[in-house]
């Protein structure tokens, strides 16, 4: 089995996809001659042309406004957004249309798409190239959202994704772009949405994350256990809807919860993480779940090391929690 | 462009040479899509619907353009052009139905009325935002040309939704990916309240199609005929290959913006009492008459008719429950997820609120 | 003292601020000829002129994008949406723009905007005339948002935030807007930001609530004291920045924590209260925290009385929360 | 529009008549841009700066667009116009503090390179997202007429922000209320790597005016005369009550979008290669000699004196400290809000990152 980075994984998971089905189309900001500024789609353009892998004006109401269109008719575009920051000027055209599509027309229509965009810092992006927006599409009804951290996931996730009849948000931690390499089939698979992964069995106190902070929440949990703390980290890979189950359960062993993210706290899925599990497991609670997540400013330059929830803020979060 | 003439002949130079039937049945379909526009006011201003957003003068533009396009093409609505729609031949029970919410309502009393959508008549779904629509036209076309079909698309808008982000990334990427959209723009002269010459600052709408390089036309929107010419030729250059058109139908709101509206308010009676004498129906009836094909008696039949069936899809309506409750909880995706679920059993246990009437 | 309702107070609120000050001024689509949909403006076009109160093309980002331009020279605009659900085709100017101005200029550029807009639910409006989009605008740092539920407050909550120096937005509870007459001063007043306001004391629940479902909030309150249970509401007035000492207080001392809101409650305001309850006054919860709020579909239209959460679905959450 | 001719001479039916002085001033200016970029780029590229955005070849639109405007209007920036902030008397060294997000760096390190500002400078604030400044310029003009000052306002663009959802309500807004603003596009022939001939079916930007009734001009932003002269022209038009214009600088991007670019992927180096002999210093320059007020030696002198200058700027900016981490919870709103203070509270005394270096 080849390795592969994350942005291997995920031109992987594109050209299978692509392979497997005329419907599915490439489109965005420089997706197709340059290959992306990230360079996910290299490669596309040559094997599937043009008008499979569509170089857009700069608009990205357009990109995802006619890729809702083309999704009516039945194709399975898959719309590249170049940064989550950029995703604002389309978000009317997410959060008006393509969610609510289907229920307004009790399903006569729907809208099988995709938006792929790179999302959170670690790259020295400052305000407008890191910043970490999943919350607003969680709280619309009708978005799925999901978020993988390794490549493995990346492609089954995309490709599940791209099968997937409803349409789906999907953030892709550029941090982590070619940071990490595995073993990735070269074939098509799908991992299921909707299903977080257990990356760490623990029995003291739980640590939810995803993407690039994944790594940080399980390097924490390995620093913590040298502190004689046994921390159970779950990697969510899909947002919404959410795998509630394995949280739960693993808080009602647990007794504690850490919810780790990049975005501001307020009003952040972390809070709603907080909320929920509070809610379902009260009397397992030992200690107040703990939100270690990025501060409520705008995303900062120099100091980003000291604005994303690295390592060094999750680990004494993990043992004060523990230890409550 | 001008085909009818006002003493109702026609130009010859442009007549499309529709078959005499083919203009009978639009001036039935105008007529028909008017009467009920009344009566719908009617049914709001007593309280048994809660809205209402009409058609009344803007029928040719309306029904031209939809008799233009073939049944393969999509129409994409605004939200006045219901009219399109029982054109195709949408069941009207199945329109009063959704006017009312009730559980036959196609939408299960999930959007205000007004908000129709046929997947089997190839007509999108009518949403509230400005503008939106414009993309989706275009994609919808633009698939069509991947997939090698003959279908075009029609897209229907207003003069305030030129001003929308939406109409400029639509207009832009049906230009530069020569996608087969119809831009139909029915110029009421008003968005709500704003009259269309303080909405830009262009002289005419079909100016804003030169910056992106797109063809445009005007066309007297209250003439049936010149609208079908039209909208035919711009369909048969998109079906040719040559990419989308631009047509500004020139017309007029005679009524309201909708059944919460006061006009009264923003403009004056003469200018409402100018625009009245270029009634569309009015135009084409003299044609028909000078035709001989169409007289009084007939007119009254035919409203009566119209009436008479209306009232009774009204009748079958008001017996008909309120969507069952659980509907609330479902399209929102394909499959149920487990939180709709769980909120959908918490919804159906628990108490029930007092009224469900509004005032 | 004259009566008012919501909207004439709004409306006496925007006159006052304009007397006061030539630099405010009110822009909108048909807030002028018309005096907006729901007649907010009324009479304002008459008294300062189409040059101060201007009817807009149909442009969101317009209205909100030349606003702040306005505003970075000094001016301060407060601009009309004219339903909340329209505020998306704006959205990318207010998150990307105006909530960060002054943060990537170290102050030394401000946008002292108001947006000002009708939100909620409550005349059968369906889908798109009915939303509560606050969470977007709390997850957003740098914005204020405030959202008054009865005239007086409005009037000095809108003239607060107009004097004030930073970007608010001022939901304004639609269903209210002719619902509820006071008594409310001629003259202009300022109610500050940031401080909730106890509107019912009580020993055993802590309710929070805002706009519109302060008023089913409260009469769920008499209605559970008949069956025994002494309720605190507290009208939170501004949502951000947060009053969160009031509600911490309370809370320590009932011990007990039921939130409502109109949006879907998923990522919604009330996961970010539960969560900053839970973290602030652990050992004091003698109950899980309970959120009532819209269910995590569209707003529907027919239905809208089970959707919302009217006081029929607060009684209980009160009782049982109480009784745990 | 071109003013100087390939060989060096002006067309004398379009000469502005600028002073000699003042002409050497500008050729001065453009070096200095262009010196000050070449250096960054190699900074970039040693790792000492993060990221920069240059003007190679545009030096000539962006400072003859500033010099044809008072110092009482206001610059409205995209990203790639720092030299019209320097023409203005910036300080380099606040910039060169500025790319290296130090201490002395105005926006204390909360941003990417090349994100400057100055109020002092009437010059607004670089944002990344596409498109966003412009409807700020209309409002910015529109609050100064409404305040009777004599101000305009220059925003600029690019090419690729002509699709944006921004421009369309801009030039609308500007259009309908006669803002005194001035659309100043850079057409460099890319966004990133989509060729404008991509970005738009339209024939030239300038068309796009025309949508709004707006006037236009298109001009060779190669050729600093003839910017500074059209820019004049719609500044006069503006100061006197005519509105906006929209002014098209054709020019040329010969370097990468940014140091993250690799544009050999997307373009030949015979189409670089045919813009550089368009080179705008070039041109000038050989006008320059003409006249008999430049030669190889001033050349060198000045080269040599701008690099001079921003090495000192440089070896002090990296001497001086990364800005104090209590600057990441500032400016957020006017006063602190309790949880910001808390939040910085508990930055300040948690554990710190172990590296603040990236790679
Ligand atoms: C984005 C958005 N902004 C505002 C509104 C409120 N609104 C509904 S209809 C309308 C005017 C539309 O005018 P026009 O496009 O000319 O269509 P017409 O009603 O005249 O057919 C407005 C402002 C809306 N629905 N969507
Ligand atoms: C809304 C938005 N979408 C995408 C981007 C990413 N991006 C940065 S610059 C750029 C191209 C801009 O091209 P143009 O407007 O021609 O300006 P130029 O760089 O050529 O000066 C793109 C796509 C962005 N910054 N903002
Ligand atoms: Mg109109
Ligand atoms: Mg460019």
């Amino acid at each position: 089995m080849p390795e592969m980075n994350l942005v291997q994984a995920i031109n992987s998971g594109l050209r299978g996809a692509m392979r497997e089905n005329d419907d599915v189309l490439v489109m965005g900001e420089d997706v197709g001659r340059l290959g992306g500024v990230f360079r996910v789609t290299q490669g596309l353009q040559e094997e599937f042309g043009a008008d499979r892998v569509i170089d857009t004006p700069l608009s990205e109401s357009g990109i995802i406004g006619t890729a809702i269109g083309m999704a009516l008719h039945g194709m399975r575009p898959v719309s590249e957004i170049q940064f989550a920051d950029f995703i604002y000027p389309g978000f009317d055209q997410l959060v008006s249309e393509a969610a609510k599509y289907r229920y307004r027309t009790a399903g006569e229509y729907q809208v099988p798409l995709v938006v792929r965009t790179p999302y959170g810092g670690g790259i020295r992006g400052g305000q407008y190239h890191s910043q970490s927006p999943e919350a607003l599409f969680i709280h619309t009804a009708g978005l799925k959202v999901v978020c993988p951290s390794n490549p493995y996931d990346a492609k089954g996730l995309l490709i599940e994704a791209i099968r997937d009849d409803d349409p789906v948000i999907f953030f892709e931690p550029k941090r982590v772009y070619r940071a990490v390499k595995m073993e990735v089939p070269e074939e098509t698979y799908g991992v299921p949405l909707s299903e977080a992964k257990i990356v760490r069995a623990g029995e003291q106190v739980t640590c939810v994350a995803w993407g690039a902070m994944l790594y940080e929440a399980f390097s924490a949990a390995e620093e913590a256990a040298k502190q004689g703390i046994d921390t159970e980290v779950i990697d969510l890979r899909t947002l919404w809807p959410l795998d509630v189950e394995t949280i739960v359960s693993s808080v009602k062993k647990t007794g504690r919860l850490v919810v780790v993210h990049e975005a501001p706290q307020t009003c952040g899925f972390g809070g709603e993480l907080v909320a929920l599990v509070t809610e379902r497991a009260f009397l397992h609670l030992e200690a107040p779940p703990r939100r270690v997540t990025g501060w409520d400013t705008p995303f900062p330059q120099t100091h980003e090391h000291e604005y994303l929830p690295l390592a060094h803020r999750i680990i004494p979060a993990l043992i004060e929690t523990a230890r409550y | 462009m001008h085909i009818i003439r006002e003493d109702g002949s026609l130009d010859p130079g442009l007549d499309p040479g529709l078959s005499i039937d083919r203009v009978v049945s639009l001036y039935k379909a105008m007529t028909r899509t008017r009467v009920i526009d009344d009566r719908l006011q009617r049914l709001q201003r007593q309280g048994r619907i809660a809205f209402h957003v009409g058609s009344l003068g803007e029928e040719a533009a309306i029904i031209g353009s939809a008799a233009a396009l073939r049944d393969q093409d999509w129409i994409v609505p605004c939200y006045r052009e219901v009219g399109a729609l029982l054109w195709r031949g949408y069941p009207l029970q199945r329109y009063v139905d959704h006017m009312f919410g009730n559980a036959d309502d196609p939408i299960v009393g999930r959007q205000m009325p007004d908000h129709t959508f046929s997947r089997e008549h190839r007509y999108l779904s009518v949403s509230a935002p400005i503008g939106t629509q414009l993309p989706h036209a275009v994609g919808l076309a633009w698939a069509a040309k991947k997939r090698g079909l003959d279908e075009c698309v029609g897209v229907f808008f207003g003069d305030g939704a030129t001003s929308s982000n939406d109409f400029h990334a639509a207009m832009n990427f049906a230009a530069v990916y020569q996608t087969p959209t119809l831009f139909l723009c029915r110029n009421n002269g008003y968005a709500i309240s704003l009259p269309t010459d303080r909405q830009t600052a262009s002289r005419t709408l079909a100016e804003k199609a030169a910056a992106y390089r797109m063809p445009a036309l005007r066309v007297d929107g209250n003439d049936v005929l010149a609208v079908w010419r039209a909208v035919r030729e711009a369909l048969q250059r998109a079906c040719d290959g040559g990419g989308p058109t631009f047509i500004e139908l020139i017309t007029y709101r005679l009524g309201g913006h909708s059944t919460s509206d006061d006009p009264r308010i923003y403009r004056s009676k003469e200018e409402v009492e100018s625009w009245r004498r270029a009634d569309p129906l009015v135009r084409l009836r003299k044609h028909l008459e000078q035709r001989d094909v169409w007289d009084d008696d007939l007119d009254t039949d035919w409203r009566a008719a119209c009436k008479a069936e209306f009232k009774e899809c009204v009748r079958r309506a008001e017996e008909k429950p309120a969507p069952d409750l659980r509907e609330m909880f479902t399209d929102v995706y394909k499959d149920q997820p487990l939180h709709l679920a769980e909120q959908e059993s918490r919804c159906l246990a628990g108490p029930r609120a007092a009224e469900e009437d509004h005032d």
